[in-house]
């Protein structure tokens, strides 16, 4: 539990949030998750929870992106909000 | 050391901060692409970083190794979304 | 004393749901009409069977199962159910060959479901006069409700759209809306729902409660058609005549009646309601709707409407009758579930016969009829006879013990609205049978050729205006019955 | 909608923030959360199940259960996805295309005839143009197999580091993920076919739930892998820590077949054909 | 620029194709490569395990024999040979050379970076070039090598090994494709 | 006033997961694109989990793997030197379900979409209310 | 073996579901055998468990044989037994009947369906056997994600209502996860009893307060109670018959269960109607559901839509008479779960045999059912009369012990409520039920008045026939045995704090 | 001593590179020259914080020490392996979709 940068990542955590719903392109808030999961990550590393960290490791980077690309694929980029 | 360690995480931070601003402003999806896999090269070493503050690196090594091989899959992906044509022409981004 | 415990009531009960399978099953007509001969035969003989039992004063118990505490599925044959009953399965007999001659007479469609909801409908109906408590009753009253239905709107036309609407929403409605929570409140109340002679609600709860229970129950049983909930009964009249027969004038609203009575004189119980005054605001509202359905009966130019209307003035006769809380009231009212329906049936057969022969429901087009269907129209006036309650026809039993029973309670004013009643009932019976056989032959609508309705139809209701004056001089099983059901 | 979303939000963040005043502090060691259940898990895990990761003894032991439904829930997932999209019915091609791999020029074949020039040069194409990066591809193929086994790595070493399971179940599946995005659907499908990844799934969850009723048939409870001692070696402790094991290759299993069948589905809607 | 992409119309037709077998069917590695890889594998799993105990010893073995069974076309698609062992060693005395490039226009890049007249300082373009090199692997180094040294990233490599770079400005431009392709060439035995 | 702030410094965390939650929330119910509101599903759940994981927290406490495992008969291990297992026990299954979920949504939406071809729910419920 | 009856109650059809995907791909025909084989066995096994606790009391199995607070248990009492009997009979019934349907629309789906099927019901097993509270968000979700595929699968609008069950069923169980982790944070623990155990000091807490509302919320959301329900008529509507006929009898009643469990086993009686004092409140909201469901089913000309509604409604029921808090009430409530299970079930598999041989289940497609399909219409009257609290079925006799709940605990809304919604279904169920009797009105060329047996009869399949018409007779069944159920079964689950 | 002033070098050194990484990130004027700074400086700027980290760390030498020192180096080749792949990938993709090319004397973006 490392407090300073428990903060700074928590910030981030939340800026990366409102950005993935706020992109008006869903690839974009595709990309924008896959960054919040990194952070997520962080997190969990910071606060100790090293097994849940490598979890989201493994399933942010390697397969819950990839699945939202996937499906953004296989329907549309377009968003109104 | 510590102190020293942590200074540097908290400078990579701050530096992931402004990469994150690409990413969200960035203003095509290429651009925020960029941007995230910045913050992944940054994550990976502040793995490492948070390790050391722990005094247990062995153990937090996996998961930056993890981060290391997987990171460019999700970027992959996404350039994949271009290369199979439906570029920014094919549909208007926002 | 000791009760007796016996499936024969469950028997009787199920022993014409029993043949519904096997009416369902088979295509020929005369199978099915014998089967329901049979059913008929057995169920009445079943009942006959307990008589005796029950003349000893002695109760047929039959338990199935307890399904809520302290309230079971029972039946139990006392004196008031197996009067109910014995009237409910020997006129179903008689209905049966009038169906056949009925329906057969107009080629009517889909006769399977007919017999099949009629046997429900007087699985219904027996299994309401033995309830052994509330629930049971409410069972068989609901039972009988949704077993009607398919028989209201026999037709599939749009009238009987409308009136089986007008039907359900009525009688369905108010015993969801009224007597459900009634029964709820009085097993709330009591912690029971059996009946017993002395009533089984607490003298302890307070007036004002008690008196909007009664109120509800006496509401909430929309089958007696107590105004202002009778419109349905009018409405009803759409059925094939076999149905208004039995079921209007016999089975449906006396089981209406006869949960009202079970109510006031087993749920209540006669002290109860002596205590709080409640009889006399029972038989008021019983009056007032003797004298305006009587009155509405005088406008009526149909008959079968008019009967209705009849129907709905002497079905408060029986209320009345319990609701002045004498003796005598009470043996005059319960006799009087039998006197008219004796009496009621028979003018159902003869608007019937009439219809089936002429193809004509109104009094005005019956002028002279007489001349033509004599036997219809002879047994038409004995009818008459029994309902307005003139010797030498049953009705007049039971209306003599009624002006006995206001005489016992004391209640001059009832007695005057039950001898203007029946004035009011002559002035609408008389006219018909007036202009039925009294007439020019000028005036006579008819040819010649008009005969009398088949014989199916005729020989019923010939038996039950014979009934209605045997029934005169010797009242025995239903006086008996009446005098033993009366404490 | 939106001021409706706002004005629930709101509320429920202030019911939140409510009772967020009475929490105990944060990072308190003596809050009621590290008093009373979890001592144990910390105190005892080498003692009773000689596995020196918490998490993993918690998870795969004390509390086991939950983790077979988690399985179950992924294998469900991977059903769900697979009954959703997945199309059977087909219509034969009017014509096909196919890639020349050397040149990368494609051809169109029409009326359902096969292309009659040797097929090691020609890969078959669908409608959907296809990139052929060779760069891409080259490192890819380096990577996978330190990919995959790294993922049998993670989940060997649960016992006495991060990882285990599902963590390298899921790098195994994205190792097959990999091979899909940089080459394409077909190169994976060739490697780990359909049906595989449709049995492997149901395959590794029934290793979990089948350690489980071993040790009901062996007269214990379900899940009480002390069952496992007289069948290994190495006393009920070591059973233990055996039995964790296993559990955790049937994590594994399970959730490699199901990341990758997900995915296929997903990528391809269902028609396995060409890719993302 | 476009025109060197084999790009085809899209094909809007909604025909599907047949449920056929992949024609590409998974090569048979040859045994020389399964043995390498396996080889190669233990070593990794020796470096990420680091316990040595009989019971994670056979696990590793294991695993290094499932992921040489599964995986080893795709690590050595051709049979190993001296050939083999000759690039790795190319590529090994390769490697301190192309650090020090990367060193050096990283540091350019730095101070391109830092600049505060950047805008001026730069000027993007894209160059084209065709490569010599004939090996598939020795363009892949290539191209990677071009997009790790900093200041150039290889934007596409087509099939007449034609490489299309990007250059941040004139210096790092002009390098391209000169030293770093004959000591690629070296390194691959193609000189 | 000291109180409060050490309310806000001290709670950080949870105050930043009721944020997030919020977000997540906000995205499910008011935003008209399917896969936005897939996404806020997501920042939903992991709201969720951050709470989780924060509950577990131990100052000056290491991660939950036991040190020098052979040893451990020797001395004993003190339950405040490690972080609390527990919360991340329950918290990778909440991810797996995550996950899981997010495999079925994002399969629902691709259905959605190829009935409707669009992704945006007004423009669905036009479509369904005008056929 | 039968100490192990409560594990095997869910690891019989946990593994069978395994050998049914694989069948799947290896052998087709297998798999609806095998899904009959696994339910059929954990239906006997429930079975037994209830004569067991009825015999000798709770049972409890601890899983892994970890003691309690550390690890999970299964504790089975007369509460969950009951349940446990209704789901697995509800869920083995449907079965039987889903195979019609299967085979007729989707016969290459069956394995991934037969699979899914099973694990739903899986799930919903283990959340009512279980005692650990955060093992019960688990299987919620196995029975979740199951459910959204599922209904998904159904056509046209399916998709959508799926998604966005999925959204709401997320924030449902978010929203109960996170009430888990409010009480964990105060008292460490996640085992049901031990929570009730350490919660008594803690009473006055905000985290436990708000724990429990968060947790009714998100259990509110999954049981579409009303201002919550947003999502359940469509995700119900436009499932497939054999789905629809399987959520819509379960998930809301074992989630009934789930708040009652919460309420009295974790948070106790003491504290939900004593401390809290909510209870005239969530009445009150009972009674809005309970009349909003009936006339927003008014509006609707599909049955299926119609029944959903009813569904709405019922769930007021039920969560009403639970918290009028009172015996009676209470009584009500858990053998509303029981007949309410029944009679959606025999309903929704009438409405999706008349959707097997109409294609719909729309007004149009009524007229001169009755004649067409008299097996069916018979079933459904059955079941409709239940809903509408007709004696002898065993809706009227839940509706008398909510009734008298009512009017022991004095609240005449939800008397009043109960009632209206009654009556409403008496004109719900006559309208459809005049649509398909009169027949010749609508339809110029269809037959007319016929003559007996004219008409040709499109009756559905026997194998769908059977099951419908054993669960209209089990309704009738189940309302004749009613004081048994209740004074065996549920006068024991009755906390014993109430009066 | 030395050792530490090595790793402090190495590591300040890894992160300027990242700064100027960053910076560049955003500084620079289209995609294409963002693509620079963000994929090279930031693969160099990760290169020189692990090896520090990684000399740091394996003091004590001990086997397992060098074992996550290897592994460390491992991370290294990896990064050096994954990150031009991905660079390509990006540029690539934004090849694709149409991006022009900044060019000297362009509006700036």
């Amino acid at each position: 539990m490392i407090w300073q940068l428990d903060l700074l990542i928590l910030t981030l955590v939340v800026f990366c949030g409102i950005g993935a719903i706020m992109i008006r392109d869903l690839l974009g808030a595709a990309i924008l998750f896959g960054a919040y999961s990194f952070m997520m990550c962080l997190l969990w590393t910071i606060m100790g929870a090293v097994d849940v960290a490598f979890t989201e490791a493994s399933v942010g980077a390697g397969v819950s992106t990839v699945f939202f690309v996937a499906a953004v694929y296989h329907t549309t980029r377009r968003t109104k909000d | 050391m510590n102190d020293f360690f942590l200074g540097c995480s908290l400078f990579l931070g701050g530096l992931m901060m402004l990469s994150l601003y690409r990413g969200i402003f960035g203003p095509t999806v290429p651009d925020r692409m960029i941007g995230v896999n910045a913050i992944g090269t940054k994550t990976t070493v502040l793995l490492i970083l948070i390790g050391l503050l722990y005094h247990r690196l062995d153990m937090f090594v996996d998961i930056a190794l993890a981060y290391a091989l997987l990171n460019f899959i999700a970027v992959l992906a996404a350039a994949r979304y271009f290369q199979k044509r439906k570029g920014l022409h094919y549909e208007k981004p926002y | 004393m000791e009760p007796l415990y016996s499936i024969r009531p469950l028997i009787a009960v199920l022993v014409s749901l029993g043949v519904v399978p096997i009416l369902i099953s088979s295509r020929n007509a005369n199978v099915r009409e014998a089967w329901t001969f049979v059913a008929a035969g057995l169920k009445f003989l079943i009942v006959l069977s307990m008589l005796p039992t029950v003349l000893e004063g002695r109760t047929v118990v039959c338990t199935l199962a307890e399904v809520l505490p302290g309230v079971a599925f029972r039946l139990r044959v006392d004196a008031l159910g197996m009067l109910f009953a014995l009237v409910a399965s020997s006129l179903w007999i008689i209905t049966s060959a009038y169906s056949i001659g009925y329906m057969r007479g107009l080629k009517e469609h889909s006769q399977t479901r007919y017999f099949c909801f009629f046997a429900v409908a007087l699985s219904a109906t027996i299994g309401a006069a033995f309830s052994a408590n509330l629930f049971t009753l409410y069972l068989f009253y609901e039972m009988l409700s949704f077993a009607t239905y398919p028989l209201v709107t026999h037709h599939q036309d749009a009238e009987a759209r409308r009136s089986g609407r007008k039907y359900l929403l009525y009688i369905v409605g108010a015993s969801i809306g009224l007597v459900l929570p009634a029964m709820v409140l009085s097993y709330h109340l009591s912690g029971t729902l059996e009946f017993s002679g002395q009533g089984f609600l607490p003298r302890s709860g307070s007036p004002f409660l008690l008196g909007i229970l009664l109120f509800i129950f006496l509401f909430g049983f929309t089958k007696a058609a107590i105004m202002p909930l009778h419109a349905w009964l009018p409405a009803a009249m759409v059925a094939p005549t076999p149905v208004s027969a039995l079921l209007h004038a016999v089975a449906v609203v006396k089981v209406g009646v006869f949960c009202i009575l079970r109510v006031l004189t087993e749920v209540f119980g006669l002290d109860l309601l002596a205590s709080l005054h409640l009889g006399t605001a029972v038989a008021y509202v019983a009056a007032f709707t003797i004298i305006v359905a009587s009155l509405i009966a005088l406008t009526q130019n149909e008959l079968k409407r008019l009967l209705a209307f009849s129907t709905i003035g002497q079905l408060s006769y029986i209320v009345l009758g319990v609701a002045l809380l004498s003796p005598k009231g009470l043996t005059g009212g319960m006799v009087h579930i039998a006197m008219h329906a004796f009496g009621k049936i028979t003018l159902f057969f003869c608007a019937g016969a009439i219809f089936v022969a002429t193809g004509k429901k109104h009094i005005s087009g019956m002028v002279g009829i007489g001349k033509q269907m004599p036997v219809t129209m002879a047994a038409f006036f004995v009818g008459a006879l029994s309902v307005i309650g003139l010797p030498p026809a049953g009705g007049f039993l039971s209306k003599w013990y009624l002006v006995l029973g206001t005489l016992q309670a004391h209640q001059w004013p009832l007695l005057v609205i039950l001898l203007v009643s029946s004035l009011l009932n002559a002035a609408y019976f008389f006219p018909i049978v007036y202009r039925a056989f009294f007439c020019q032959e000028a005036q006579s609508l008819f040819q010649n050729t008009t005969r009398e309705a088949p014989l199916w139809c005729l020989v019923p209701l010939v038996i039950t205006a014979v009934c209605s004056i045997v029934l005169f001089f010797s009242p025995f099983p239903f006086l008996r019955l009446a005098e033993l059901a009366a404490p | 909608m939106k001021t409706l979303g706002l004005i629930i939000v709101v509320l429920v963040g202030a019911v939140l923030v409510y009772a967020t005043v009475d929490f105990p502090p944060f990072g308190d060691p003596a809050s009621p959360a590290s008093l009373h259940v979890s001592p144990r898990y910390i105190e005892k895990t080498v003692e009773e199940t000689a596995v020196p990761n918490a998490v993993t003894s918690v998870l795969a032991d004390y509390r086991g259960f939950d983790t077979m439904f988690e399985t179950t829930v992924i294998f469900s997932a991977g059903v769900a996805c697979f009954l959703l999209l997945r199309v059977s019915r087909r219509r034969p091609p009017a014509s096909r295309q196919y890639r020349h791999r050397l040149t990368g020029l494609t051809f169109r074949v029409k009326d359902g005839r096969e292309i009659s020039l040797p097929l090691r040069d020609f890969e078959p194409l669908d409608s959907i143009w296809t990139p052929h990066d060779f760069i891409i591809e080259k490192v890819c193929r380096y990577l996978i197999p330190f990919i995959q086994l790294f993922g049998l790595y993670v989940i060997a070493h649960g016992h006495e580091s991060p990882g285990g399971g599902f963590q390298g179940g899921v790098i195994l599946g994205a190792s097959i993920i990999l091979l899909s995005v940089s080459h394409n659907l077909r190169t994976a499908l060739q490697r780990m076919g359909e049906k595989a990844s449709a049995l492997f799934s149901p395959f590794g969850v029934l290793i979990y739930a089948g350690t489980g009723a071993l040790c009901l048939v062996l007269g214990y409870n379900f899940l009480d892998y002390q069952a496992l001692a007289a069948l290994l070696p190495g006393g009920p402790i070591m059973a233990r820590s055996h039995g964790i094991f296993l559990v955790e290759v049937g994590v594994g299993m399970a959730v490699m077949g199901t990341m990758v069948w997900i995915f296929k589905n997903l990528a391809s809607l269902g028609r396995y054909d060409e890719g993302l | 620029m476009r025109r060197h992409l084999p790009i085809m119309a899209p094909d809007d037709s909604s025909e599907e194709p047949k449920p056929e077998k992949p024609p590409l069917q998974k090569k048979k590695g040859s045994a020389s490569a399964y043995g390498a890889t396996f080889i190669i594998m233990l070593g990794l799993w020796c470096v990420l395990s680091g316990k040595f105990d009989p019971f994670h010893l056979v696990l590793g073995v294991l695993s290094c024999a499932l992921v040489s069974y599964f995986s080893a076309d795709l690590l050595f698609a051709a049979p190993v040979t001296g050939r083999t062992f000759r690039i790795g060693f190319g590529f090994v005395r390769y490697l301190p050379w192309l650090l020090y490039e990367i060193l050096l226009s990283a540091l350019h890049l730095l101070y391109l970076s830092f600049h505060p007249r950047m805008p001026e300082l730069i000027d993007p373009q894209v160059l084209q070039f065709r490569t010599r090199l004939k090996d598939e692997l020795a363009q892949v180094t290539f191209a990677n090598s071009i997009t790790l040294t900093p200041g150039t990233i290889t934007i596409y490599v087509d099939f007449h090994r034609d490489f299309s770079v990007h250059a941040i400005d004139r210096v790092t431009r002009d390098a391209l494709p000169g030293e770093m392709e004959r000591r690629v060439a070296r390194a691959f035995g193609e000189e | 006033m000291e109180e409060f702030l050490r309310l806000i410094i001290g709670k950080y965390n949870y105050w930043i997961y009721i944020t997030l939650m919020m977000i997540g929330l906000y995205a499910m119910i008011a935003k008209n694109n399917l896969v936005k509101k897939i996404v806020g599903m997501n920042i939903f759940q992991t709201a969720i989990i951050l709470f989780y994981i924060s509950t577990g927290v131990k100052k000056g406490a290491t991660i939950p793997i036991i040190e020098h495992s052979h040893d451990a008969a020797h001395q004993a291990v003190r339950a405040a030197d490690y972080i609390n297992p527990l919360p991340h026990v329950l918290m990778l299954t909440a991810i797996v379900v995550s996950v899981a979920t997010l495999g079925v949504a994002l399969a629902v939406a691709i259905k959605v979409y190829h009935r409707y071809l669009t992704l945006e729910e007004d423009e669905i419920l036009k479509q369904i209310r005008e056929p | 073996m039968s100490e192990h009856y409560p594990a095997l109650l869910v690891i019989l059809p946990l593994l069978a579901s395994f050998f049914i995907s694989a069948a799947g791909w290896l052998r087709p025909a297998c798999c609806f055998p095998l899904a009959v084989a696994a339910l059929g066995a954990s239906l006997l096994v429930s079975l037994g468990l209830l004569s067991i606790v009825i015999g000798g009391g709770p049972v409890s199995y601890r899983l892994g044989g970890w003691a309690p607070p550390w690890g999970i248990c299964y504790q089975v009492d007369h509460l969950n037994a009951l349940v446990l009997a209704v789901v697995s009979v509800v869920g083995f019934i449907n079965l039987t009947a889903a195979r019609t349907h299967v085979k007729k629309d989707f016969p290459e789906r069956a394995g991934p369906f037969y699979t899914l099927y099973v694990l739903f019901v899986t799930g919903l097993l283990g959340m009512v056997v279980t005692g650990d509270a955060f093992n019960l968000y688990v299987l919620l979700e196995i029975a979740a994600i199951t459910g959204y595929a599922l209904i998904a699968m159904g056509k046209g609008r399916a998709p959508l209502s799926s998604l966005n069950y999925i959204f709401m069923g997320t924030i449902g169980a978010c929203f109960y996860l996170l009430g888990v982790g409010y009480l964990y944070i105060v008292t460490g623990s996640l085992n049901m009893e031990d929570i009730a155990r350490l919660l008594p000091p803690l009473h006055g807490s905000k985290v436990v307060t708000v724990a429990f509302v968060i947790m009714m919320v998100g259990i509110w959301l999954k049981m579409g109670f009303f201002p919550l329900h947003a999502w359940l008529p469509n995700a119900y509507t436009y499932a497939p018959s054999p789905v629809s006929s399987l959520v819509a009898p379960l998930m809301t009643k074992v989630m009934v269960y789930v708040m009652i469990r919460m309420v009295v086993t974790v948070f106790t009686v003491d504290y939900a109607f004593g401390v809290l004092g909510l209870n005239e409140a969530v009445v009150w909201l009972a009674v809005i559901a309970i009349v909003a469901g009936s006339v927003l089913a008014l509006a609707e000309k599909d049955v299926k839509r119609m029944l959903t509604f009813i569904v709405v409604a019922e769930v007021g029921y039920m969560v009403g008479g639970f918290w009028l808090g009172n015996r009676p009430g209470f009584t009500g409530a858990v053998l509303h779960i029981v007949n309410d299970a029944l009679m959606t079930l025999c309903l929704f598999l009438a409405v999706g045999n008349i959707v097997y041989a109409k294609g719909n289940s729309r007004w149009e497609s009524l007229p001169g059912l009755f004649r067409t399909m008299p097996w069916t219409m018979g079933a459904l009257v059955v079941g409709a009369l239940s809903i509408i609290g007709v004696p002898p079925t065993c809706g009227f006799f839940s509706k008398w012990y909510l009734l008298l709940g009512a009017i022991q605990g004095g609240h005449y809304g939800f008397l009043a409520a109960l009632l209206f919604s009654s009556l409403v279904s008496v004109v719900l169920f006559f309208r459809i039920f005049e649509m398909g009797y009169f027949e010749p009105l609508g339809a110029p060329h269809g037959p007319t008045h016929g003559q007996d047996g004219t008409t040709t009869v499109r009756e559905a399949p026997l194998g769908m026939l059977a099951p419908l018409w054993i669960t209209a007779l089990g309704l009738i069944l189940v309302g004749l045995y009613t004081g048994q159920i209740v004074g065996r079964v549920i006068r024991h689950a009755v906390p014993a704090m109430m009066f | 001593m030395v050792i530490a002033l090595i790793v402090i070098v190495c590591v300040v050194a890894g992160l300027v590179f990242f700064a100027g990484g960053t910076l560049g990130l955003l500084r620079f004027p289209d995609f294409y020259s963002r693509l620079h700074p963000a994929g090279k400086l930031d693969t160099m700027g990760a290169l020189l914080v692990i090896l520090g980290l990684a000399i740091h760390q394996l003091f004590p030498v001990t086997l397992g020490s060098a074992l996550t020192g290897l592994k460390l180096i491992l991370i290294v080749v990896f990064v050096f392996l994954a990150s031009p792949t991905a660079t390509h990938a990006i540029v690539d993709a934004g090849f694709r979709a149409g991006l022009e090319p900044w060019k000297k004397g362009d509006p700036w973006r």
